[in-house]
């Protein structure tokens, strides 16, 4: 009953936190209220008794990832931005489909989930209730266990991604040697970009 | 294996140049050539293996593939496919000699080209497989386009573009037949195969039948060409390089007709009974337009281009007739087009390599310079043109001795296609190779000793087919008496009344 | 009920419900704004959205496969956010706003 | 027998194959040997074959190997030697090697001498397995081949564009005559479901097919044996084929190939007996034709032209015979004028090889004194080509005539006797021209060289002067039909049919005779007062007389322009009218539509494209409420 309670707690914060995330103006404040985001969003993952996925979260998002944004974001000058409009011309549509679709999704998660309308969801068992994982030495070690035997491919593959990631990443924001790479000015006639990056550094 | 390997050896050839012959024309160049021959050796060692007189497929290798969706890597060869394999390997080795130094830009891409692509035409012949086929297909598309769209003419990248366009509509189409096809058969009785054989007994019927049978036969019909969907092929033919062109004439446009006895008569006999009649129309007009087209051309290859459509019009007509004359004589009809077109355009080729035109009117009194070319051109033309005793006359023939047995007047009418066949060939020929010698080119040095010899097997086989065409009909023999009986209970049912009503009308008296 | 005895005790479809309406919010955030960096923010969101979906199921199913799903999840969000940020760089870098609709190169 | 007659056709095709490959750097000057060699040959096994088929009742035949064999359509590459082909194949290896011998003289010099003689000899291979073949398709193989070798030999001098466009004229009207005979072939095949002579007759006596269908399937072939002997309408194609070499105009188109329609009809004597009507029309083309060329032949001043409608003419009595049923005498006369068109032939060359290369009669004149050996065997033959007794003309056209009055066709037999009568006068016209008169109208340097021709080629004309002399007594009338008896088991079952007793002309009609020697001196003696004795004024007087008139005969009665203007232009307008307006306008127009409707298309629906991401995702979202609300709607409806 107190999962459930907490639960609810972390939700409502979740999603205030993700609404502050899209409204703000000013990216930092942005931004900060997406690290609050994943922050709850950890704790649901620590409600679940995902202590491994949990602790990742916070030491990956909310501090790797964001570490990464509020870094570039610093060399940015970002005051330049809140001068400008700062919504697209089509956000009531956009407004209304979403929280049609939102509904919507509302709706079928009802629909499927009350088990009247066709699939029961509770058919699959993993076994791995928590007793279970306790037993077996706790999350870390199922965890790793799975992620090691089953997952082992994937793993690797996902650590060739990142490093492609990294290299493209390199690539792309390097100073460009002329006309070589994809970031070339896009109008030829137009006057020759500032590079700020180039500037700060 | 040794299909295996005779499928696959080329594209192994391609891949040596690639790794180790950049920028080195001789070797890439002798490599091709060794690998064609090493190909057309294996397929002559299997041809010597090959029970004749045996419809049922040899050769054969099965291995799951895709299980899940049912696809194998199923392979095999039957008297037709296998002379249509001699045919491709033959071809191939004779379009890369003939073309030794015609190309000057980025010859390795050229032959690596025509290396794939013949693996793409072997494959299409020896898949037992509709997905094999399929991929097969799709994949000879792919270097033909490049061949054109690179080496070829002035116009390439239009005629390579309404090439690639053309036939691929007719893919899509077929693509769409062969999944219906899969599907239905899975939900009716059957399971979940690509199997050409086992869709064979699937005795499809209805709508199925109809709509699929359509699909397959536009698909083909395409690649044939067949009236009135032939215009990508003049464009086609004038546009791409002198291997090009031979190739597809004398290889591409036959596995419409494979692709007609296989599926749209194999999968579908009843609805190809019914639309017997139509098809002989189509051939019919075919024949004697594509003659008559031939007949005005200003440009060599445009001409032979068109002179295939009334060619291949006759192989389609002999299809369709189901007599086991017409299906034979339509058999060996596609081997003798392939060797006499192949041979003719490489002809105009050779000429082309000397003067860089292809127009007749600029030609003229070539025999003087050239009397060995104009001596070989001239037993292609009359190959051609149909003379007794060279390959042509085989297979029209046996084409028009199968038609008139049910359509005296279509086979009348196609004998005219005959008559304006020697017309525009011998036409051709006199103002070409007789007449007053243009002064340009008195100083042209006739064939040499490479061409000869690319020219020597195909005029060894068209003597051959014309003089003894027992060893190829005998081949086919089993194989288009297979097709007569799976015919045959419909011809029964339909074609007899159909026969009737149309002697009716045209006064055919049988 | 969408809880199982001697498991998570909290249901199922909450998780859902949770997941839908932090998914649905950074769709909002990806449409409505046009500053790239808010956008990249959405998507993560739109991300984290997924994971809770996917933690959730793995509570509900007793199946480690979801939480380490979470974790290329997470490993693939940490590439895109380098990626997309080296992307930002490279088109503020040409020109000078982050703007998105103002990046309309590669209209029809 | 059946150990070598194989070897006559294939002797030949052996010297044409190694003179073709070798000739060129290797024989050169002494490719002649080879050819005459294996034709000597030949004629040997045919003189052989010759004696040795006499009296047989049943041909021999040679199934050399299975050409075709396609269900129940089984034909063999056979040879078959009965009377009727042995005595074509003497005619054509002995004519033939005299021409060969000939040839050596007249091409000396030429630089495609080897070439010449290759192809003298693929043509006597070709005309020795059309006349050996034993069934149809065999014989089209050697129809056509010769057809081939035709056109080759029309075309010798390659470069003179007269000489290709008339190879290729050849090829392609012969070519419509063989689009009948092809679909001859054909009908026989899905009648008779065989293409042997001997299986086609048996059914054909047995009544396996109506009247109608025997009555097409004849007139097919004679179509055939139209093209390819030179009948009205389709004889347009052989007075431009004296284009070709001399020689080649002496065996091809005199002696041998032209005469393969006849030989073929009379082969086909069977199917002809049992198709009145067929005959008819034969009878009357070959009538028509007859008279026909010979009209055209007065008017010409090329010596060659004018013995090429000659040669149409005389085929024409040929089908004339043929028509009434008269089959030994047509293959006699078919003989007979091998004999004596090959001498005019040869002697017109050996004539035009002495005046350098001159044909037009108008540029000859007195040259009896100068080339005196030409002069007299060219009057030989003048006086067999008239019909004059006793030449071989004389009793082999007689018989024809002879037999057309005893049919009753008189109307036939007129139109012979008024043709006899041209013949005689244009046959005179030309030798008073050429020969007669005071002097040379030519050029001093020409006048100059007038020789006589070598020996290889006089001899020949020596040879042939003799047989067309003498050869007409194999075929006289009555007993003595030497011929006609040798040929009876050929042409028994189709006498049978028509109800001929054996002995076809028992009487000898001295009546009919000097009627028709009568008419042929008359024509002679005109000639003489034309052309010899009012030289000087009457042809010009006569010429400008009948102008129009001359003018139409001169013209050919302008049947090619007729046809250049009708069917060839129907054919080559029409065709690039075709091309022009459907083929590249309709056809590929709609293709080239097909694309351009895309592209159409594609621009039109171009600026949903607006390059902003999120305009993008807006759609993908658009998608998803879109699938959402489906699946709310089945999940809740």
């Amino acid at each position: 009953m107190v999962e459930k309670i907490l639960f609810i707690i972390f939700a409502v914060l979740t999603v205030a936190g993700a609404i502050g995330t899209i409204t703000r103006k000013n990216m930092i404040h942005g931004l900060l209220l997406l690290v609050f985001t994943f922050l709850n969003v950890a704790a649901i993952f620590f409600l679940t008794q995902a202590y491994f996925v949990a602790m990742i979260q916070i030491l990956v998002y909310a501090g790797a990832i964001m570490v990464l944004f509020v870094f570039v974001l610093m060399f940015l000058n970002l005051r330049s931005f809140q001068q400008e409009k700062q919504t697209h011309r089509q956000r009531w549509i956009a407004l209304v489909l979403s929280v049609l679709v939102l509904v919507e999704f509302v709706a079928v998660l009802y629909g499927v989930t009350k088990a009247k309308y066709g699939f029961s969801l509770a058919s699959v068992q993993g076994g791995y209730s928590p007793d279970q994982i306790a037993a077996a030495g706790g999350n870390n070690q199922v965890f790793a266990k799975a992620l090691f035997n089953d997952m082992l491919l994937p793993f690797e593959v996902a650590s060739v991604v990142l490093l492609v990631a990294m290299v493209g990443a390199i690539i792309m924001v390097k100073k460009e040697k002329h006309g070589q790479m994809a970031t070339r000015q896009w109008e030829p006639g137009a006057e020759p970009a500032l590079d700020v990056a180039e500037e700060e550094v | 294996m040794m299909l295996t390997i005779l499928t696959f050896l080329p594209v192994a050839g391609a891949l040596l140049m690639l790794i180790f012959m950049r920028g080195r024309p001789n070797a890439y160049k002798m490599t091709a050539l060794v690998t064609t021959i090493i190909t057309f050796a294996v397929s002559l060692y299997i041809a010597a293996q090959f029970t004749t007189g045996d419809a049922s497929f040899q050769f054969q290798e099965d291995h799951s593939w895709i299980g899940n969706l049912g696809i194998h890597y199923h392979v095999g060869v039957d008297g037709i496919s296998l002379l249509l394999v001699l045919l491709t390997t033959l071809l191939s080795m004779v379009a890369i000699l003939g073309t030794w130094n015609s190309i000057k830009d980025r010859g390795l891409a050229f032959f690596i080209s025509l290396l794939v692509l013949e693996t793409g035409m072997i494959g299409v012949f020896v898949s037992m497989d509709l997905f094999l086929f399929y991929l097969f297909w799709e994949i000879q598309l792919i270097p033909m386009y490049f061949i054109i769209g690179i080496w070829g003419g002035a116009r390439r990248v239009y005629a390579a573009i309404k090439f690639f366009l053309y036939t691929f509509a007719g893919s899509v189409l077929m693509l769409v037949a062969i999944l219906a096809i899969v599907w239905w058969y899975s939900r009716h009785g059957g399971f979940l195969t690509f199997d050409i054989l086992t869709l064979q007994k699937a005795g499809f019927n209805g709508t199925i039948a109809l709509w699929s049978f359509a699909a397959f036969f536009v698909a083909f019909a395409i690649k044939v060409p067949m009236f009135p969907v032939h215009t990508w092929l003049p464009d086609a033919h004038t546009e791409a390089p002198t291997a090009g062109s031979v190739i597809l004439a004398g290889v591409l446009l036959k596995m419409g007709v494979y692709g007609m006895i296989r599926f749209c008569i194999g999968f579908f006999p009843e609805v190809a009974v019914r639309a017997m009649m139509p098809v002989v129309i189509l051939s019919v007009i075919a024949i004697v337009y594509g003659a008559a087209m031939s007949l005005i051309q200003p440009d060599m290859k445009r001409l032979v281009a068109y002179s295939s459509v009334s060619h291949m019009g006759f192989v389609t007509l002999g299809l369709f007739t189901f007599t086991v004359q017409g299906v034979q004589g339509a058999i060996l009809q596609m081997v003798s087009h392939g060797i006499l077109t192949g041979a003719l355009f490489m002809m105009v080729g050779f000429f082309y390599d000397r003067t860089h035109t292809r127009l007749i009117k600029d030609y003229g009194g070539m025999a003087r310079p050239m009397p060995v070319a104009a001596a070989f051109f001239s037993l292609f033309v009359l190959g051609s043109l149909g003379l007794p005793g060279l390959a042509g006359f085989v297979g029209e023939f046996l084409i028009l001795v199968g038609s008139f047995q049910y359509y005296k007047v279509f086979a009348a009418v196609a004998s005219i296609g005959i008559i304006i066949g020697a017309a525009y060939l011998l036409w051709m020929y006199q103002r070409t190779m007789f007449q007053q010698a243009n002064e340009k080119w008195l100083s042209l040095k006739d064939l040499n000793a490479r061409e000869i010899v690319t020219l020597v097997p195909l005029v060894g086989m068209a003597i051959w087919i014309g003089i003894y065409p027992h060893t190829f009909l005998n081949m086919v023999d089993a194989p288009a008496q297979n097709i007569l009986t799976q015919v045959q209970p419909y011809l029964a049912q339909h074609g007899d009344g159909l026969v009737r009503m149309v002697s009716a009308l045209f006064g055919g008296a049988k | 009920m969408s809880t199982v005895p001697g498991g998570i005790p909290i249901p199922v479809d909450w998780y859902l419900y949770l997941s839908a309406a932090l998914f649905m919010v950074g769709a909002v955030g990806i449409l409505t704004r046009r500053n790239l960096f808010i956008m990249l923010f959405s998507l993560e969101l739109m991300m984290n959205a997924v994971n809770i979906n996917l933690v959730g199921f793995s509570g509900f199913h007793q199946n480690m496969t979801g939480q380490n799903f979470v974790l290329f999840t997470m490993a693939i969000a940490a590439a895109e956010a380098a990626v997309g940020l080296a992307i930002a760089t490279a088109l503020f870098r040409n020109k000078k706003t982050l703007m998105v609709d103002l990046f309309d190169t590669m209209k029809g | 027998m059946e150990s070598y007659i194989w070897l006559i056709p294939v002797l030949p095709l052996a010297a044409f194959i190694l003179t073709i490959i070798f000739g060129r750097w290797w024989i050169k000057e002494q490719a002649h040997w080879l050819p005459i060699l294996a034709m000597a040959a030949s004629f040997g096994l045919s003189i052989a074959a010759f004696v040795q088929i006499r009296g047989a009742e049943e041909p021999v035949i040679l199934n050399l190997f299975k050409w075709f064999s396609v269900g129940s359509f089984q034909v063999p590459f056979g040879l078959q030697v009965d009377q009727l082909t042995s005595i074509m194949l003497l005619v054509v290896t002995g004519v033939g090697l005299l021409i060969f011998i000939y040839s050596k003289g007249y091409m000396h010099g030429d630089p495609g001498y080897y070439r010449f003689f290759a192809y003298l000899s693929l043509f006597a291979f070709s005309m020795l397995m059309l006349v050996m073949a034993n069934n149809y398709l065999l014989l089209y193989f050697g129809w056509e081949a010769v057809g081939l070798c035709s056109y080759y030999l029309i075309g010798f001098f390659y470069h003179k564009p007269e000489a290709a466009a008339a190879g290729k004229k050849a090829f392609i009207v012969n070519r419509v005559g063989d689009f009948g005979f092809g679909l001859g072939v054909m009908l026989i095949f899905v009648t008779f479901g065989t293409l042997d002579y001997t299986g086609v007759f048996e059914a054909v006596g047995q009544g396996q097919a109506s009247n109608g269908i025997l009555l097409a399937i004849a007139l097919l072939l004679f179509m055939g044996a139209m093209g390819k002997s030179a009948q009205f309408p389709l004889h347009v194609w052989l007075p431009d084929a004296m284009e070709g070499p001399t020689p080649v105009s002496a065996l091809i188109h005199a002696a041998t190939m032209v005469t393969a329609g006849v030989y073929m009809v009379a082969r086909s004597s069977v199917i002809f007996a049992h198709a009145p009507t067929a005959m008819w029309v034969v009878g009357g083309i070959g009538a028509f034709t007859a008279l026909f060329a010979s009209f055209i032949g007065i008017a010409q001043k090329d010596i060659k032209k004018v013995l090429a409608y000659s040669t149409v003419s005389q085929l024409g009595y040929m089908f004339m015979a043929l028509g009434v049923g008269a089959w030994s005498a047509a293959i006699f006369h078919l003989m007979a004028h091998a004999f004596f068109k090959a001498l005019l032939f040869l002697g017109a060359g050996s004539v035009i090889h002495s005046m350098s290369g001159e044909q037009d009669m108008g540029r000859m004149g007195a040259l009896a004194r100068r080339i005196p050996a030409t002069w007299i065997t060219f009057m030989a033959g003048g006086l067999a080509l008239s019909g004059i007794f006793p030449f071989a003309g004389f009793w082999s056209k007689d018989e024809i005539l002879g037999a057309t009055f005893k049919e009753g066709v008189y109307i036939m037999w007129g139109v012979g006797i008024l043709a006899a009568f041209i013949t005689a006068f244009y046959t005179f016209r030309m030798i008073f021209v050429t020969f007669w008169g005071k002097e040379t109208r030519s050029d001093e340097a020409t006048v100059k060289h007038i020789h006589e021709s070598p020996k290889a080629m006089t001899v020949p004309l020596i040879i042939l002067a003799i047989a067309s002399t003498l050869g007409g007594f194999l075929g006289m009338p009555g007993q003595l039909n030497v011929l006609g008896k040798f040929l009876e088991p050929v042409f028994a079952v189709a006498d049978e049919v028509l109800g001929r007793e054996a002995e076809r002309i028992v009487t000898m009609d001295v009546v009919l005779m000097a009627i028709s020697v009568g008419v042929a001196l008359l024509g002679i003696t005109m000639a003489w007062y034309v052309y010899v004795r009012r030289a000087a004024d009457l042809p010009e007087k006569l010429g400008a007389r009948f102008g129009i008139a001359y003018k139409i005969v001169y013209n050919k009665f302008y049947i090619d322009e007729f046809y250049a203007a009708t069917f060839v232009r129907a054919a080559v307008d029409g065709s690039r009218w075709v091309w022009k307006h459907f083929d590249e306008l309709i056809i590929d127009g709609a293709v080239n539509g097909m694309g351009w409707l895309w592209q159409r298309g594609g621009t039109a629906v171009r600026p949903i494209q607006t390059g902003r991401v999120q305009n993008y995702m807006l759609g993908i979202f658009a998608g998803l409420f879109v699938v959402m609300t489906v699946i709310v709607v089945v999940m809740f409806a």
